[in-house]
């Protein structure tokens, strides 16, 4: 692994982008060359994880001096957390490409590889500018796609989400920079490498908690958290299929990420401190995005709210501050994203041929078209949580540890097996299964390109849900590394 | 005593003042542009009494190339002043106010 | 003597530049700038510049204001083409006031070199040959590059006044 | 030893499941497959699952072997492992081979009832998926493994509940029995989790529990029981998560029979008897739910008294008889509890399976009052009927009255009389109920029409021959000591509490007279009431046990339209109007400085210069100040 296998993963996709740019190809070509694109970058993945050793520190590190008078550096690296996002990037995006095959044009496509690039960029980062420099990287492409590809009042959508990130991202900045500042002060060099910046000792409590915030600010935009998820609602509703399916199954997720790589090392005494208001925060979303699903007339905005109240169940996991939370959060993290992204796929298609969004309007798809219905369901169930789909063993795990965290936490984040059925299923019943008399007529059944697309999503839904071991051990060391290292807590 | 490099220098900043309150508060788009010149002038001052206190003829090359600059910038600037003058007739400064892109912000 | 002559140019220069901002007639106010630089020039000659007293007048005075009173003739200036300027004195003594901690300011931080004689040196300094040689062996590449400048102006200059089409 | 061929029961009706679906989506997407290869398949699984478990069964018959398979490491962490198990004792075996053989039959008899149905494989499909859901639901090894059978039974009976699913009616009742499991499956997660973190620290199974609930404190296994219990009424519909169970009946008739009969709703009286050892520990939670049990029976039985519908009936005889049970294990008589999920099983099945047999022979038609006269045309069907009706109005010698016997009478000796009286009543009113439907169906002279019958397939009646067999003798195998028999469950199932060792044989004679006699009052009321019943009309009822009492309404409007209500009000309202007001206020905020800002930007140049004019005076202000 000496040619730096995760610059080529997070470089390639933008190569491949401008070069598809400055080259007068058509929409075609474009199609075929970034799907190729992502089937090597999934080689290349699969390379990674089979040369992932099993323990919880960081691999396959790259450094290189970026800009060396401020200790700016170009510092990659992955532990078992980036690895499984890695894993599940790099084989959702070519599932993806399979769905969005048709009717796209080139600068969808060349706004996908970028995406690919600040998504991995992100994850790999080791330096918080780099980081930083991802995570801005990241949407503008999002942007782009949005406003040129969406629907509806696509601009004002945009805004909003550009409202929303970008205040919390340059509040990351300047904790960023006051980090950096403070540690210029303490050592006398410029560095801004995470593993020199958790060294700092000379911050004060109240220092501590504002930075702490800005950091926590920034992904609750992100994942979000209550109260700062309106733009999500827009958003999800109005972007294409592309830009909604990264959204949600990636995106939100690298918040949660963020979370644990940077706030947890950085803040350890503060994270544990503030651990009680984060479980019950993502305990409360559950709730109350779960409640608010419920009666959505919007399919998207349903799942968006669907989304919001999984994600709060993820934060509970990682705040829980034990193996069981924290392992259940990651596995969700994946569960999730499978599920939501392969039923934002399948919502995409169902617009793209009906051009229907309410539910209201919908009804009678299952007669149909059985193959859609069928993969709808699976992904549905592993949302529900039902046991044989690896939503099962997340939700388990996450309630295990919030029980072991509180245990009147724990009952009450039991209530996820009631919450999201009770939307899912109406919301099957309304829009797939009953017959409503409306005109569905245009709805085409899955055809052989879109099950390709969708098998591996299934197969690995039921197959982590079944023989979890097998993935969870490429993860286990690393949560105990944050566990027993960075926060000091025996289990 | 007088012959300090200070004296110099208040000459020039005394010149220079004149002719940023020139810019400032003149509408007249010749005295604008003289004023610029007038500033030139005083930054030139600056430069060569430098010169002359270093001892050393850097200062008088720059000074040389900021007049050569003015001379460039004299052809252009008054070149524009006609074409604007044939349009508008005036010599109101306020009216270049049109070339902003104002209205495609509203 | 030199002091005297300082002064005396000193005086020149500021009235002239004084007349420049205070005169609404455009042809007095470049009038009163020629004075300004021609008095410039002198002060240039005090401080063993003479290449420059040279070039100041004869390329200032002589080439840039002389084009520049040149237009204003050629444009004919009637007196209600001249803009109104009914808050010129109040702007000039507000931003009199504004402008006096800058000059302090710049005042000040030269008042901390330490003092020293500023007579007329001898011929060497400041003479076409050790100009000519400073510019050639250290000021090449902008020297060219000013001509570049000078010739881009050319051009431009050109174009603007070009006579304009009927339909523009 | 072969213990991994438990793992093959549980496997098998999945591999088959899988296979039919996969062929399925085949058949309508590209080729049409036969009907013959789904029944083939589908009907092989569930016999060879009861080849398989009758080996198991033979292998146990005279020692206590405990037969364990720990098939795969499920996931380990922190050093702590849960296995995918599977573990065999008398009480899994037993449920196991009833449930495949009642299963089968039900099978059989769904490849008749669904002949001409288009959806041939499907329904096969999600039978088989069913079985093999509660198959692992018993024989999982541990609480975890349960849990996965106990949701796949939830979600398989949400399918076939909502099988036709053109009509939203019918979707809506698969929700409701889905999402009324869910509740219950809250409280079955809340036990576990509970459980895991008191008495999990040996091993997460049921025999390592076992040992170290033992030293759990009272309250917390009082919270564990209870929670516990919370699951089981979801499951086995008592009160007050029944609601779902009447209308479970949207399903297709064999789906009604399996899951009334052999699967999903035992599963609550199963996991109580798994979880013995816990409910011996806290005796408060057994009578809790004793009582529970009895309330259930007692309400289910008065409302079935009103009902027309023939499934309906029979529904809420399931949601009474299930009562039944519940008081025998909440009193700790848990082979008594198992004894009467036996022969419910053979009851049950049958009867639903002859109200299919009614209901396809008229067309479709589920109103008893517009049949009548069946006798005459399907005497097979009514001599079957009358069995299971016999059976579970509990008439000697037929399988209801042993195990209802033995229920009474450990209600009667454990001292709660009151459960005892209840219990009897109910028994009244079954046999009440249950003969007015027969007297009304096959007696009764409503069914004018001369309407040719639908023909019936032998599938359809070989089954319930074999049934009304099973229904005769099952009551055999726990023949109480009294009558000279030997209660071979009781004993198969091991030395469990059960305390009708303590009352005399006089009064258990006496007992069983009463119940006999109880018995007979309800055929009795019925016979007066309904014998060669014959109305010109379809009555139409009314009043407050006609309308169920209402729960549904009073569920509607208390909980499903509030939570409504408040989901508009937050996704409507709090998001709208408060949260986006906010934040998109200040972003409207900045849009407008941005306005008033972008005013200054006039493209006046002597007004930039002004403005640059302040900004050096005032930095040289400030530099003059700091540099002194």
């Amino acid at each position: 692994m000496d040619f730096g296998i995760l610059s080529v993963i997070i470089f390639l996709p933008m190569f491949v982008a401008f070069s598809l740019l400055l080259l007068p190809v058509s929409s075609k070509i474009t199609r075929n060359i970034a799907f190729m694109t992502a089937i090597v970058i999934l080689l290349l993945a699969g390379m990674v994880y089979y040369n992932f050793e099993l323990t919880g520190y960081m691999q396959f590190r790259e450094h290189h001096s970026w800009i060396s008078s401020y200790g700016i550096n170009y510092s990659l690296g992955i532990d078992g957390l980036s690895l499984i996002i890695l894993m599940l990037i790099a084989t959702l995006i070519p599932c993806a490409y399979l769905w969005l095959w048709d009717g796209r044009t080139k600068g969808y496509w060349v706004s996908m590889l970028l995406i690919q690039t600040g998504i991995t960029g992100t994850l790999f980062s080791q330096d918080l500018i780099l980081f930083y420099f991802f995570w801005e990287a990241m949407l503008l492409p999002v942007f782009m796609i949005i406003g040129m590809f969406g629907t509806g009042n696509r601009v004002f959508s945009t805004i909003k989400i550009t409202v929303y990130t970008i205040m919390g991202s340059l509040f990351m900045l300047i904790c960023i920079l006051y980090l950096g500042v403070a540690f210029f002060y303490e050592f006398g060099s410029w560095s801004f490498a995470l593993n020199d910046l958790i060294q700092i000792t000379t911050l004060s409590r109240a220092e501590q908690i504002w930075l702490f915030a800005g950091f926590m600010l920034a992904f609750a935009i992100k994942i979000p958290l209550f109260p700062f998820h309106t733009w999500l609602l827009e958003t999800y509703s109005n972007s294409p299929t592309g830009g909604v399916f990264l959204l949600s199954s990636i995106m939100a997720k690298l918040g949660v990420y963020g979370i644990v790589r940077f706030v947890m090392p950085l803040f350890p005494e503060l994270y544990k401190e503030f651990a009680p208001y984060f479980v019950w925060i993502g305990i409360f979303g559950l709730l109350y995005f779960g409640i608010a699903a419920l009666m959505q007339i919007n399919i998207k905005k349903m799942f968006a709210y669907s989304s919001a109240s999984h994600l709060g169940f993820i934060v509970t996991g990682i705040f829980s501050l034990n193996a069981y939370g924290m392992t259940g959060a990651a596995y969700l993290i994946i569960a999730h994203a499978m599920a939501t992204g392969g039923l934002f796929l399948l919502i995409g298609k169902l617009e793209y041929d009906l051009g229907i969004k309410s539910i209201l309007a919908l009804g009678g798809i299952a007669k149909k078209a059985p193959l859609f219905t069928v993969f709808f369901a699976i992904m549905l169930l592993c949302i529900v949580g039902l046991p044989g789909t690896n939503g099962f063993v997340s939700e388990f795990l996450i309630i295990l540890g919030t029980f072991g965290f509180s245990q009147s936490a724990g009952i009450v984040s039991a209530l996820t097996v009631l919450v999201a059925a009770s939307f899912m299923f109406w919301l099957f019943q309304r829009a797939i299964l009953q017959d409503n008399g409306n005109d569905v007529s245009q709805m085409k059944d899955l055809n052989l390109r879109e099950v390709l697309g969708m098998l591996p999503l299934i197969f690995l839904i039921i197959g982590m849900g079944v023989y979890p071991d097998w993935f969870f051990y490429k993860i286990e060391p690393t949560i105990q590394h944050y566990l027993i290292d960075i926060l000091e807590i025996r289990t | 005593m007088i012959d300090s490099l200070l004296a110099y220098i208040t000459l020039a900043m005394i010149l220079f003042s004149i002719g940023f309150l020139g810019v400032v508060s003149r509408k007249n788009i010749f005295v604008i542009y003289m004023s610029i010149e007038l500033m030139l002038n005083a930054i030139n001052l600056i430069f060569v009494s430098l010169g002359r206190y270093y001892e050393s003829m850097q200062p008088q090359v720059i000074a040389m190339i900021i007049i050569a600059i003015a001379a460039a910038e004299a052809a252009v600037f008054l070149s524009l002043i006609v074409v604007l003058y044939r349009r508008k007739k005036s010599l109101n400064s306020d009216i270049f106010t049109i070339l902003s892109q104002k209205d495609s912000h509203e | 003597m030199i002091d005297i002559i300082f002064i005396v140019l000193s005086i020149i220069a500021i009235s002239g530049a004084m007349g420049m901002i205070l005169f609404s007639q455009t042809i007095y106010s470049a009038l009163s700038l020629i004075v300004t630089i021609l008095a410039l020039a002198g002060v240039f000659a005090l401080l063993s510049a003479p290449f420059l007293f040279m070039v100041q007048i004869i390329i200032y005075a002589g080439a840039i204001i002389t084009l520049l009173l040149f237009i204003i003739m050629f444009l004919n200036i009637k007196d209600d083409n001249l803009p109104s300027e009914p808050n010129k004195m109040t702007t000039i003594f507000i931003g009199a006031a504004l402008l006096l901690p800058f000059n302090i300011l710049v005042l000040k931080a030269f008042y901390t070199l330490p003092s020293k004689p500023m007579h007329i040196l001898g011929k060497d300094f400041g003479s076409i040959n050790d100009f000519g040689m400073e510019l050639f062996r250290s000021w090449l590449v902008p020297f060219e590059l000013i001509s570049m400048l000078l010739l881009a102006a050319l051009i431009g200059a050109v174009v603007y006044a070009r006579k304009e089409k009927a339909n523009d | 030893m072969s213990n991994f061929l438990l793992a093959w029961i549980v496997l098998i009706p999945f591999i088959s499941s899988f296979i039919i679906g996969v062929m399925y989506l085949y058949s309508i997407k590209v080729a049409r497959v036969p009907n013959f290869v789904f029944s083939l398949f589908g009907l092989s699984a569930p016999l060879l699952s009861f080849l398989l478990g009758f080996s198991f069964f033979l292998q146990m018959i005279g020692n206590d072997e405990i037969f364990l398979y720990k098939a795969y490491r499920w996931l380990e962490i922190d050093g702590y492992d849960i296995d995918m198990g599977f573990m065999a004792d008398k009480l899994s075996i037993f449920m196991v081979l009833f449930i495949t053989f009642v299963g089968w039959l039900i099978h059989i008899y769904a490849s008749g009832y669904m002949k001409d149905d288009k959806g041939y494989g499907k329904f096969f499909f999600y039978f088989n998926f069913f079985l093999a859901s509660m198959l692992l639901l018993v024989l999982g090894h541990g609480p975890i493994i349960m849990f996965m059978g106990w949701e796949g039974v939830g979600f398989s009976s949400y399918l076939l509940i909502s099988y036709y699913y053109e009509d939203g009616e019918n979707v809506k009742a698969g929700n409701k029995a889905f999402i009324a499991n869910r509740v219950g499956d809250f409280g079955f997660i809340v036990a576990m989790v509970t459980m895991f973190y008191y008495a999990g620290s040996n091993g997460f199974d049921f025999l390592n529990l076992k040992e170290s609930l033992l030293s759990v404190p009272v309250p917390v296994l009082t919270f564990i029981g209870f929670s516990l219990f919370v699951g089981a009424i979801g499951k086995s519909a008592q009160i007050p998560l029944f609601v779902w169970l009447p209308d479970a009946m949207a399903g297709p008739t064999p789906v009604s029979a399996l899951i009334h009969a052999a699967t999903m709703v035992t599963a609550g009286v199963y996991m109580v008897a798994r979880f013995h050892f816990l409910y011996d520990l806290i005796p408060h939670v057994g009578l809790f739910i004793a009582y529970v049990g009895a309330i259930s029976a007692l309400f289910a039985a008065i409302i079935a008294t009103k009902q027309t519908d023939i499934k309906k009936i029979l529904a809420y005889s399931t949601m009474s008889q299930l009562g039944y049970m519940f008081i025998a294990v909440g009193l700790g008589g848990y082979s008594v509890g198992i004894f009467h999920v036996f022969t419910h099983a053979f009851f049950k099945a049958l009867l639903f399976m002859g109200a299919g047999a009614v209901i396809v022979a008229l067309h479709h038609e589920q109103n008893i009052f517009k049949m009548g006269g069946m006798k005459k045309k399907t005497p097979l069907v009514y001599f079957t009927m009358l069995i299971a009706t016999l059976a579970i109005s509990g008439i000697p010698p037929f399988a209801g009255f042993f195990s209802k016997d033995e229920i009474l009478l450990t209600a009667f000796s454990s001292g709660e009389y009151l459960l005892w009286i209840i219990g009897v009543f109910t028994a009244i009113l079954t046999a009440y109920y249950m003969f007015r439907l027969l007297f009304v169906v096959f007696y009764g002279k409503n069914y004018k029409e001369d309407k040719k019958l639908h023909f019936l397939p032998k599938s359809m009646t070989t089954p319930l021959v074999i049934l009304a067999i099973g229904s005769i003798l099952a009551g055999f195998i726990g023949i109480p000591e009294l009558l000279g028999g030997e209660n071979l469950i009781g004993s198969w199932l091991g030395n469990w509490k059960n305390s009708s060792l303590h009352v005399t044989h006089s009064t258990e004679i006496i007992l069983m007279v009463i119940n006999i006699f109880a018995a007979l009052l309800g055929i009795f009321i019925a016979y007066k009431k309904f014998y060669m019943y014959d109305m010109k009309e379809v009555p139409i009822f009314t009043g407050i046990v006609w309308n169920k009492f209402y729960i549904d309404e009073i569920y509607d409007t208390l909980i499903v339209h509030k939570i409504k209500q408040l989901s508009i009000f937050i996704s409507y309202k709090i998001d709208v109007h408060f949260i986006d007001k906010i934040v998109m206020g200040l972003s409207r905020g900045f849009i407008r400085s941005g306005h008033y800002i972008a005013k200054m930007q006039n493209a006046n140049t002597r007004f930039y210069a002004f403005t640059m004019l302040i900004g050096i005076s005032v930095i040289s202000t400030y530099l003059i100040m700091v540099l002194r």
